[in-house]
C-alpha cells in the first residue's frame, strides 16, 4: 500500500541554486523586455526570468519538452506562475537569447510581463466539468490568438488579467479580473421527475436554492419538485446537488462579459467585476462575438486610459456611463443589481456625467 | 482522425499555443485523449456539455483528490465513459525540478490520458482523465515519487502562495515556507472531509498579491509592513532623470497623497502615517522605494467566488501579526475557525457566509479577537445596534 | 415657579437664545405652556418622556394634519392632560410677511398654548399644544386667514423647496413655483390618507442641496444644467489675486479632474464632459464660476430615515429632465409612482422599501423609465441575472 | 364651515418687492462678515440678508418681536431658512447694521453663515413626543451654548452641521449630518400584558419587528406577545403600532453620536453619518458628556481637516482608524454594522493606517 498524507515535494528541494543563495535578498528587478525579467540582489547576484505562455491544458510531451530547455539552460529547474505561465530561470544572461530562440521553437510565446495581456486563468468547460455552459480552452485559444501580440508586448495603460468560468461557479478570481468571461445559463432547469426521487433528496434539493424557486410538485403522487421559472436566475445550484435537474442547453447557453475588476492593493482597493455584456451565444470554435467584444473594449481601454490605470480604475474615474458611452455597449436591465445588496450600488448623488 | 473533427481542427489554427494539438498529441498514445477530442468536437456541435454528475470515486484512505466523471454518451466514447482527474499538490511556489516533473509525465503516460493541466486555477497539477480501474494505481505510483493528492470536497483546499522570498524582493513573509508548512501540518484536513463545505488558504508575500488571495481564499495571508517604507533618494533622482514623471505617475497615483515631491531638492518624501502601503511607489520605482523592515502579516478572512450568497472579498481580521515558524498564532487560530464553522455551519456554507449570518460580533468573539476600526471601511450607518 | 422647575431654570442660562424662556414667556398667559414647563422638569428628572401614544384626532374633513398627544400623568397636569399639535402648511421657500406671521400668532394666542415651531423638520409651521375641543376652531380661524394642513400620517407629506431663484443665483429650478403648484394640485392627496405611509417631495435648485431632499424625501427634485459651466475668466483673475489658491482649493477639489489651472495664462480651463456639477468649483467662485443655462433637474427616487428596512439617500430616477410649469410630466410621474405603490405597498412600507422588495427593474417598468448608466454607481457584480 | 382645501398662502405674497423684481435674476452673492450675505443681480440690485438664531420652539410674542424688526428695516417681510434660522433682508445697506443691532438686543446671535456652525436641526423630545429617548431642545440648548462662538464666527474648515433626534426614527436629516445626536433606547420592549390585546392587533404587531424578535405569547391564555430579548435591538418600531410596547427607561435610555454624514453633492456625494459613540447617558438638564464629546471631535477636526473640507470627507480621507485614534474614542462591537448590508462595510483591502 501506498504512502498516505505525505504532502507535496519541499519545495526546497525544487529551488535552483542561485535562489538558494538568494532566498529572502533580493533587492530589485526590472523588465529587461518582454517576457524577460531581471532580478537583482543584495548579494549582487542576477537572476533572469524568461516568462513563456502555455494553454495550460498539455501533454506530458509537453512537459517534457520544456524540462529539456531547462535541462539546458536553468540546470534543470523551471516553474509556472500563478497564471499557468512557465518561466525559465538562469543567472547566465549569455543564456537569455539563446533560451528563448528555443522556446519559440516550441511554439511558446515569450511574454506576459508588465503591460501586458498575460495569459488567461481558465477552467475546464467542454473538456471536463458537468456544469459547464460554455466551453473554456476554446475561447481562450480564440481571445489569445487575436490578443496576441499584447502578450509579447508592453504597451497597454497597465496590465489587463482577462479571466474565463465556464459557468458561474467561477472557478478562478474571476469575479475580480479586469475583463471575464463567463458561462451562462438563461434557462430553468428542466427537472427529470422520473429520476428524481432516487438520484436526489428533495429537501436539501430545495434547500440549495438562492432565490426560493424550488418548491415540492404539487401532485402528491410524483416524488418530485418544480421550478418557479419567475424566480430562476439559472445559478445552477440545484443541479450541483441534484443531478436531475441540468440547465444545459444549447439556445440557452451562452457566456457573460464582466469587466473592471481587480485584486492588487495597487493604488484602489481590491474590487469585483461588473456586468457589461449579458448574454453572447456560444458560437464555436471561435465565439467571434466575444472575440470581439473583448477587443473593442481593450481598444476603448488603451485609448482613453491614463499610465498606470487598470481597467477597474479607468471606469472609475470616467464613470460607467463613459464605460458604455464609449464603447457602445447597450445599457439594460440585466445592468442594474437586483441581489441581496442591489441598492448599494444605485447612484445616490446628482454627480454623473451626460 | 483530421476529417472527424473540423471545428476542434480549427482550433489548431492561430498563433497561441493549441490545446487541441496537445490532446492530439496524447491521442497518438492514448485512445481516451482520442476519444476527448471526438467528445470535445461534439460539444462544438451540440452547444452542451457531455459530461455526466461524478459520482463517488477515489483512492483508500482519502475522502477527496479525485474528481469522478463520466461521459453522457458512453456507448459512442468508451475510452472516456469514466474519466476521473487526479488534483496533485504542487510544491509550494510551483518550482520543480525536471526530475521530478519527467517522474509524473511517467506516471501519468502509464495509468491515464497523458493529458495534464499545469495548473488548476487552485493551484494542484490536474493530471486530467483515468479510468476507475486505475486511479489507485495511479495513486500508488504518485506516492511512489513523492507526490501526495490535493483537496476536493469539503476539506481544506490545497493552500498556495505566491513565489515570494524565492524571487521577489518585496516578500515580507516567507510565502512558500508557510504554506507548505500549513500543508504539512493539516493533511488530515486536506484529505478527509469533515467540514460544511471546502475551506481555502493563499498567501501573498505583499499587498501586490500575485496569487489573487484576497479574493479566492477563505483565509487570506498578505504580508505586510509596520514601519515606513524605505527610500533611496538617489536611486528615486536616476527614475527622474531617465524620464520618468515622478510628481504625476508616483506621487499623483498615491491614494492617500502620502507623497511629496520636492522638485527643488529633487527628493521625496513621506509621510509615513499617511502610507496605507499600497505598493504602488514601491512598483514604480523598485530600485528606489522598498517595503520597511518590520515584517508581518495583515489577515483577511472569506474571500469566494458567487455561490451561494454572492462573491466574497477577504475583509480583514488582524491588521498586522508576526509570521514566522512554527506558526502556531495561524495554526491556533485556524483551529479555532474551523472549530466553529464546523459546530455552526451548513451544509455548503462557506465561513464567510456563515458569518454573515451569524454575525461579525459572534464571529470576533468565538475566536476571541478583539473589534478594530481596521475591519472597516466605516462604521455602521443605521441605528440598530444591540447592547 | 422658578423654584418648582430647578433643571428647566438652568436652561434659561448661557448665550444662546432659551426655549426655556420661551415656554415661561407662553406660561404668562397660558396654563397649558405653565404645565408644558413642569411635564418637562419632570422628564428631566425620571429621565422618561411623559407623553403617551397620540389617539386619533383631527378637524372635519382631513385625515391628517393633527398630531394628537395625551399626558401620562393628567391628574397631575390638567392643563395639557390633551396637548395636540397643528402642522400648518407654509409659504414656499418659508417667506412671510408680518402682516401674515401676525395672524397666525393670534389664532394661537387664541385657540393653543401660545408656543410654536417655526419650523417642524419636514416644514410646516408647528402650533404646539392645543386642547381637543379647540382644534376645529382653531382649523376654521387658520382657514380664514389663508393657512391650511400640512401633512401627516400616511399622506403626501407638506413639500418644500430651498429659497431658489428668490434669492440665490444658483437655482436652475424654480423651486418655489414647482413645490407651490405640487403643494396646491395634490391637496387632496395631502390631507387624506390612502396610502401605505407617508410620501414626501423636496425641491433643491442646485445640487448642493440646501432642504436635504436627497436624504429626506420620497421624490427629489434638484435642479442642474445640461451644457457646459460659464467661466468669468476675469473674475477667476480676480479671485486668484485676491489670495485665493485656485489651484489648490478649486482645481485641486475637483471630483473629476475637470478643471486646470493655466498659471502662464491664468486662466481656468474646463473639460465639459467631465464635469459632475457638483457645484465646488462655482461655491468657490461665485463671480467667476456660474452653472450652465440649459437649466433643468435630476430626478431622484426614494429618500428616507432609517425605519424600517434602513435609510436611503434617494436613487437617480431621471438624469435630467426639463421642468416648466405646469409640470406635467411631473404629475404623471407620481401619479404613476403612487398607483404602483398603493398597489403593491405593504402598510407602513415607504416607496423605496417596495422598490427593494420587487426590484427597481419592476418599478421602472410599472413608471415607464428606461434604464440607463446613470441610475446606477456600478452594474451588478454578481451572476444572478434574469432574462 | 371653514373653506378645506385651500392650501398654503402663495409665496408670491409673501416676498419682497426687490426680489419679486429680481426672481431669477441674482448673478452673485458674498458673505460680508458672519451672518451678513449680499447677493447682486444681473439688474445691479443689491438684497443684504442678515441671518439670526432661533431656539425655534418659541412663543407667539418672539413671533411678533422679530416682525416688529421687520416691519422696522424690512418693508414688513422676513423668512426662515431650513434649519430655523430667521433671515432679514434689505436692499439698503445702512439699515444693516442698526438691524443688528436690534437683533441683539432681543439676544439672538446673528451668525450661520459660511464655515461656522450653523443651526441644529431637531425634534420634539420630551416636549412633545411619544417616542423620545432624550430631550431635544435642553440637549441642543447645552450644545450651542458651549459651540456659541463658532456660530458667530466663521472660522472651521467648512460649515458643520449638528442634528439631533430625540429617537432613531430620526425625523430631520440626521442621518446624513456632520454631526448627529440620536436618542437611543437600550433595553428591550416591557410588554404590557393586561391591555395589549385591547390596544393593538397582534400580527400587525409582530410584523412590525424588523429583526422578527416579537412572537405570539407561549400561554394561549395570554393574547398578547413575547420578546426574544436577544433579538431586539431597542428601535421602537412595535412601539410605534402598539402603545402596550413601552421602551422608555430612565436607566437604558441615552444617546448615541454619529459623524461624518452630508447631503451636498459638493466634491464628495452625499454619505451617512456613520456611529462614533454607541451610549451617553441622559444627563439632563445640559448632557455634560455629549457636550464635552462633541467638542472634542470638533476640536480635532477643526485642527486636521483641510480647508473647505467636510468632516466626513476629512474622515474619508484619513480613514475611519485616524479618526478613533485621534479623537480617543473607543472602537467597540457596537460600532461594526450588522444590520442588512453589513458586509459592505467590512474592509476588503490591505490599506489602512496603524
Ligand atoms: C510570477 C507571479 C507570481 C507567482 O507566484 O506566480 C508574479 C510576479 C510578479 N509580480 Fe505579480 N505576479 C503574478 C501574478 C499576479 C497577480 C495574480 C493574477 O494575475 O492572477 C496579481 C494581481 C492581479 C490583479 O490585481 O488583478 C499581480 C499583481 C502585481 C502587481 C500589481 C499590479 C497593479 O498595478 O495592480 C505588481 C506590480 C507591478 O506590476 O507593477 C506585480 C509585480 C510582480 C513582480 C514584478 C514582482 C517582482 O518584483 O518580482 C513579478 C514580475 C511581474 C511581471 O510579470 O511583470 N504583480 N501579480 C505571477 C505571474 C502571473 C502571470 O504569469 O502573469
Ligand atoms: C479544476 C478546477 C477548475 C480548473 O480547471 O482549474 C475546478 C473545477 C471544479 N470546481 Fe471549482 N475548480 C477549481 C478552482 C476553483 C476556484 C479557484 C481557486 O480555488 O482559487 C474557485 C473560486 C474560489 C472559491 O473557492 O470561492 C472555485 C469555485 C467553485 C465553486 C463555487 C464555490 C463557492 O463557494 O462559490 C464550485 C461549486 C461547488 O463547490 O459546488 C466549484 C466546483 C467545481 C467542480 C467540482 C464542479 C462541481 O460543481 O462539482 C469542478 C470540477 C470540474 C472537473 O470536472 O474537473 N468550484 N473553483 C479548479 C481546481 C483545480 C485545482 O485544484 O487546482
Ligand atoms: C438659506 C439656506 C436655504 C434655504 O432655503 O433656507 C441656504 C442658503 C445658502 N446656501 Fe445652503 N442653505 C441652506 C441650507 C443648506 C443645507 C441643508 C442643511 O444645512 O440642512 C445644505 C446641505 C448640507 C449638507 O451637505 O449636509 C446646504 C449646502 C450648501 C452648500 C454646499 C456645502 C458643502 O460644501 O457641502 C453651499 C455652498 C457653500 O457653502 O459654499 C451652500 C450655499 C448656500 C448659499 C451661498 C447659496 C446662495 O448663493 O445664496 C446660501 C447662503 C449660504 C450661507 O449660509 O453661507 N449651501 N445648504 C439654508 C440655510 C440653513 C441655515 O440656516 O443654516
Ligand atoms: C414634528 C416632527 C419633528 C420636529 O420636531 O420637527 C416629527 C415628529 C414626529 N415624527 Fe417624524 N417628524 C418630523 C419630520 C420628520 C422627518 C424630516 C422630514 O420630513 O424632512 C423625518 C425623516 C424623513 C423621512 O420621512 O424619512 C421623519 C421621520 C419619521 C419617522 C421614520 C419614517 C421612516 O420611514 O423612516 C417616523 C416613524 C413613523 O412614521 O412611524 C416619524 C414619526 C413621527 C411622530 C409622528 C411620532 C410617531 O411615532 O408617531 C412624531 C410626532 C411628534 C410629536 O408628538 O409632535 N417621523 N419625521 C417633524 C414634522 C414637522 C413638520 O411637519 O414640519
Ligand atoms: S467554472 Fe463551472 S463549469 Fe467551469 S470548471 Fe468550474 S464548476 Fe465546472
Ligand atoms: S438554477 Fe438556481 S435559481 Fe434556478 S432553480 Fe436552480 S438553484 Fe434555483
Ligand atoms: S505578491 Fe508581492 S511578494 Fe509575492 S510575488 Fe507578488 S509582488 Fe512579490
Ligand atoms: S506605498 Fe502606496 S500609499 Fe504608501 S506612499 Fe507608496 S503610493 Fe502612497
Ligand atoms: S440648493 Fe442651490 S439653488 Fe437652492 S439655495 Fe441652495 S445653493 Fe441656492
Ligand atoms: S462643478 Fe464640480 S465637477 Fe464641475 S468642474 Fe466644478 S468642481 Fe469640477
Ligand atoms: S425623532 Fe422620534 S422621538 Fe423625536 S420627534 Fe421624531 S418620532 Fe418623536
Ligand atoms: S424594539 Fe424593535 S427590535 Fe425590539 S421588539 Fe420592538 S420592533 Fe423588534
Amino acid at each position: 500500500m501506498a504512502k498516505t498524507d505525505i504532502g507535496p515535494p519541499d519545495f526546497r528541494e525544487m529551488l535552483p541554486e542561485v535562489i538558494k543563495k538568494n532566498y529572502g535578498k533580493w533587492k530589485y528587478h526590472e523588465i529587461v523586455k518582454p517576457g524577460v525579467l531581471k532580478h537583482v540582489s543584495e548579494t549582487g547576484d542576477v537572476l533572469y526570468t524568461v516568462r513563456a505562455g502555455s494553454p495550460r491544458l498539455v501533454s506530458v510531451d509537453f512537459i517534457r519538452d520544456i524540462c529539456d530547455i531547462a535541462d539546458k539552460y536553468c540546470d534543470g529547474h523551471l516553474r509556472f506562475t500563478s497564471r499557468y505561465n512557465i518561466e525559465f530561470m538562469t543567472p547566465d544572461k549569455n543564456k537569455v537569447e539563446p533560451l528563448i530562440e528555443e522556446v519559440g521553437k516550441l511554439g511558446l510565446p515569450v511574454g506576459g510581463t508588465g503591460k501586458c495581456i498575460t495569459n488567461v486563468v481558465h477552467t475546464q468547460g467542454w473538456i471536463h466539468c458537468h456544469s459547464a455552459a460554455t466551453d473554456a480552452s476554446a475561447v481562450v485559444k480564440a481571445i489569445m490568438d487575436e490578443l496576441y501580440d499584447h502578450f509579447t508586448s508592453m504597451k497597454l495603460p497597465a496590465q489587463l488579467r482577462i479571466s474565463l468560468a465556464c459557468c458561474i461557479n467561477m472557478c478562478g478570481a474571476v469575479h475580480c479580473s479586469d475583463l471575464a468571461v463567463v458561462g451562462v445559463h438563461t434557462k430553468p432547469p428542466k427537472v427529470d421527475h422520473e429520476h428524481l426521487h432516487a438520484l436526489c433528496e428533495i429537501p436539501t434539493t430545495i434547500a440549495s436554492c438562492p432565490t426560493g424557486a424550488i418548491r415540492r410538485h404539487s401532485d402528491k403522487e410524483i416524488k418530485s419538485v418544480k421550478v418557479r421559472e419567475d424566480l430562476c436566475m439559472y445559478c445552477g445550484n440545484c443541479f450541483t446537488v441534484c443531478p436531475a435537474m441540468p440547465l444545459a442547453d444549447p439556445e440557452g447557453d451562452g457566456v457573460a462579459i464582466y469587466a473592471g475588476g481587480k485584486v492588487s492593493n495597487a493604488r484602489k482597493p481590491p474590487m469585483f467585476s461588473r456586468l457589461i455584456v449579458p448574454y453572447l451565444p456560444n458560437n464555436p470554435p471561435r465565439w467571434p462575438e466575444v472575440v470581439s467584444t473583448l477587443k473593442k473594449i481593450i481598444g476603448v481601454y488603451a485609448e482613453h486610459a491614463q499610465e498606470d490605470e487598470r481597467m477597474g480604475e479607468w471606469i472609475q474615474r470616467v464613470g460607467w456611463e463613459t464605460f458604455f458611452r464609449l464603447t457602445d455597449i447597450p445599457f439594460t436591465e440585466q445592468h442594474i443589481d437586483d441581489f441581496t445588496h442591489a441598492v448599494e450600488t444605485y447612484r445616490t448623488t446628482t454627480q454623473f456625467r451626460w | 482522425m483530421g476529417k472527424e473533427t473540423p471545428m476542434a481542427d480549427e482550433l489548431e489554427k492561430g498563433p497561441w499555443p493549441s490545446f487541441i494539438k496537445e490532446i492530439k498529441r496524447a491521442a497518438e498514445k492514448h485512445p481516451s485523449a482520442n476519444d476527448l477530442l471526438k467528445v470535445v468536437e461534439r460539444s462544438y456541435k451540440d452547444k452542451v456539455t457531455h459530461w455526466k454528475h461524478g459520482g463517488i470515486v477515489g483512492v483508500t484512505g482519502y475522502g477527496g483528490g479525485v474528481i469522478g466523471r463520466y461521459s453522457d454518451v458512453p456507448e459512442e466514447f468508451p475510452s472516456v465513459a469514466a474519466f476521473h482527474t487526479f488534483r496533485v499538490n504542487h510544491p509550494s511556489g510551483w518550482f520543480y525540478t525536471t526530475k521530478k516533473l519527467r517522474q509524473i509525465c511517467d506516471v501519468w503516460e502509464k495509468y491515464g490520458s497523458g493529458l495534464t493541466n499545469f495548473h488548476g486555477s487552485t493551484g494542484d497539477i490536474i493530471l486530467l482523465g483515468s479510468p476507475t480501474e486505475n486511479l489507485q494505481p495511479c495513486f500508488d505510483a504518485l506516492s511512489g515519487i513523492g507526490f501526495d493528492l490535493g483537496g476536493s470536497g469539503s476539506v481544506l483546499r490545497t493552500p498556495t502562495g505566491c513565489v515570494g522570498p524565492a524571487r521577489c524582493e518585496w516578500s515580507c513573509i516567507d510565502t512558500l515556507n508557510v504554506i507548505y508548512d500549513l500543508t504539512m501540518e493539516f493533511q488530515d484536513e486536506l484529505h478527509r472531509p469533515r467540514w460544511p463545505y471546502k475551506f481555502k488558504i493563499k498567501a501573498s508575500g505583499c499587498p501586490n498579491d500575485c496569487v489573487a488571495a484576497i479574493a479566492r481564499a477563505d483565509f487570506t495571508i498578505i504580508g505586510t509592513w509596520r514601519d515606513s517604507l524605505r527610500i533611496d533618494q538617489d536611486a528615486v533622482r536616476e527614475y527622474a532623470e531617465g524620464g520618468l514623471n515622478v510628481e504625476k505617475l508616483v506621487v499623483g497615483k498615491c491614494p492617500t497623497g502620502a507623497l511629496e515631491w520636492d522638485e527643488k531638492a529633487r527628493e521625496l518624501k513621506l509621510k509615513p502615517q499617511d502610507c496605507v502601503r499600497c505598493m504602488h511607489c514601491i512598483n514604480k520605482m523598485p530600485k528606489a522605494v522598498r517595503p520597511g523592515l518590520d515584517h508581518g502579516a495583515t489577515i483577511l478572512i472569506g474571500g469566494k467566488a458567487p455561490i451561494l450568497k454572492g462573491a466574497n472579498l477577504s475583509w480583514v481580521l488582524i491588521p498586522f501579526i508576526k509570521l514566522e515558524p512554527p506558526y502556531t498564532e495561524i495554526k491556533d487560530l485556524l483551529l479555532k475557525i474551523w472549530d466553529w464553522w464546523d459546530e455552526h455551519g451548513r451544509t455548503r456554507e462557506r465561513v464567510a457566509e456563515l458569518i454573515q449570518r451569524l454575525g461579525l460580533k459572534t464571529f470576533l468573539r468565538a475566536v476571541g479577537i478583539k473589534p478594530v476600526p481596521q475591519m472597516v471601511n466605516q462604521p455602521r450607518a443605521n441605528p440598530y445596534v444591540f447592547f
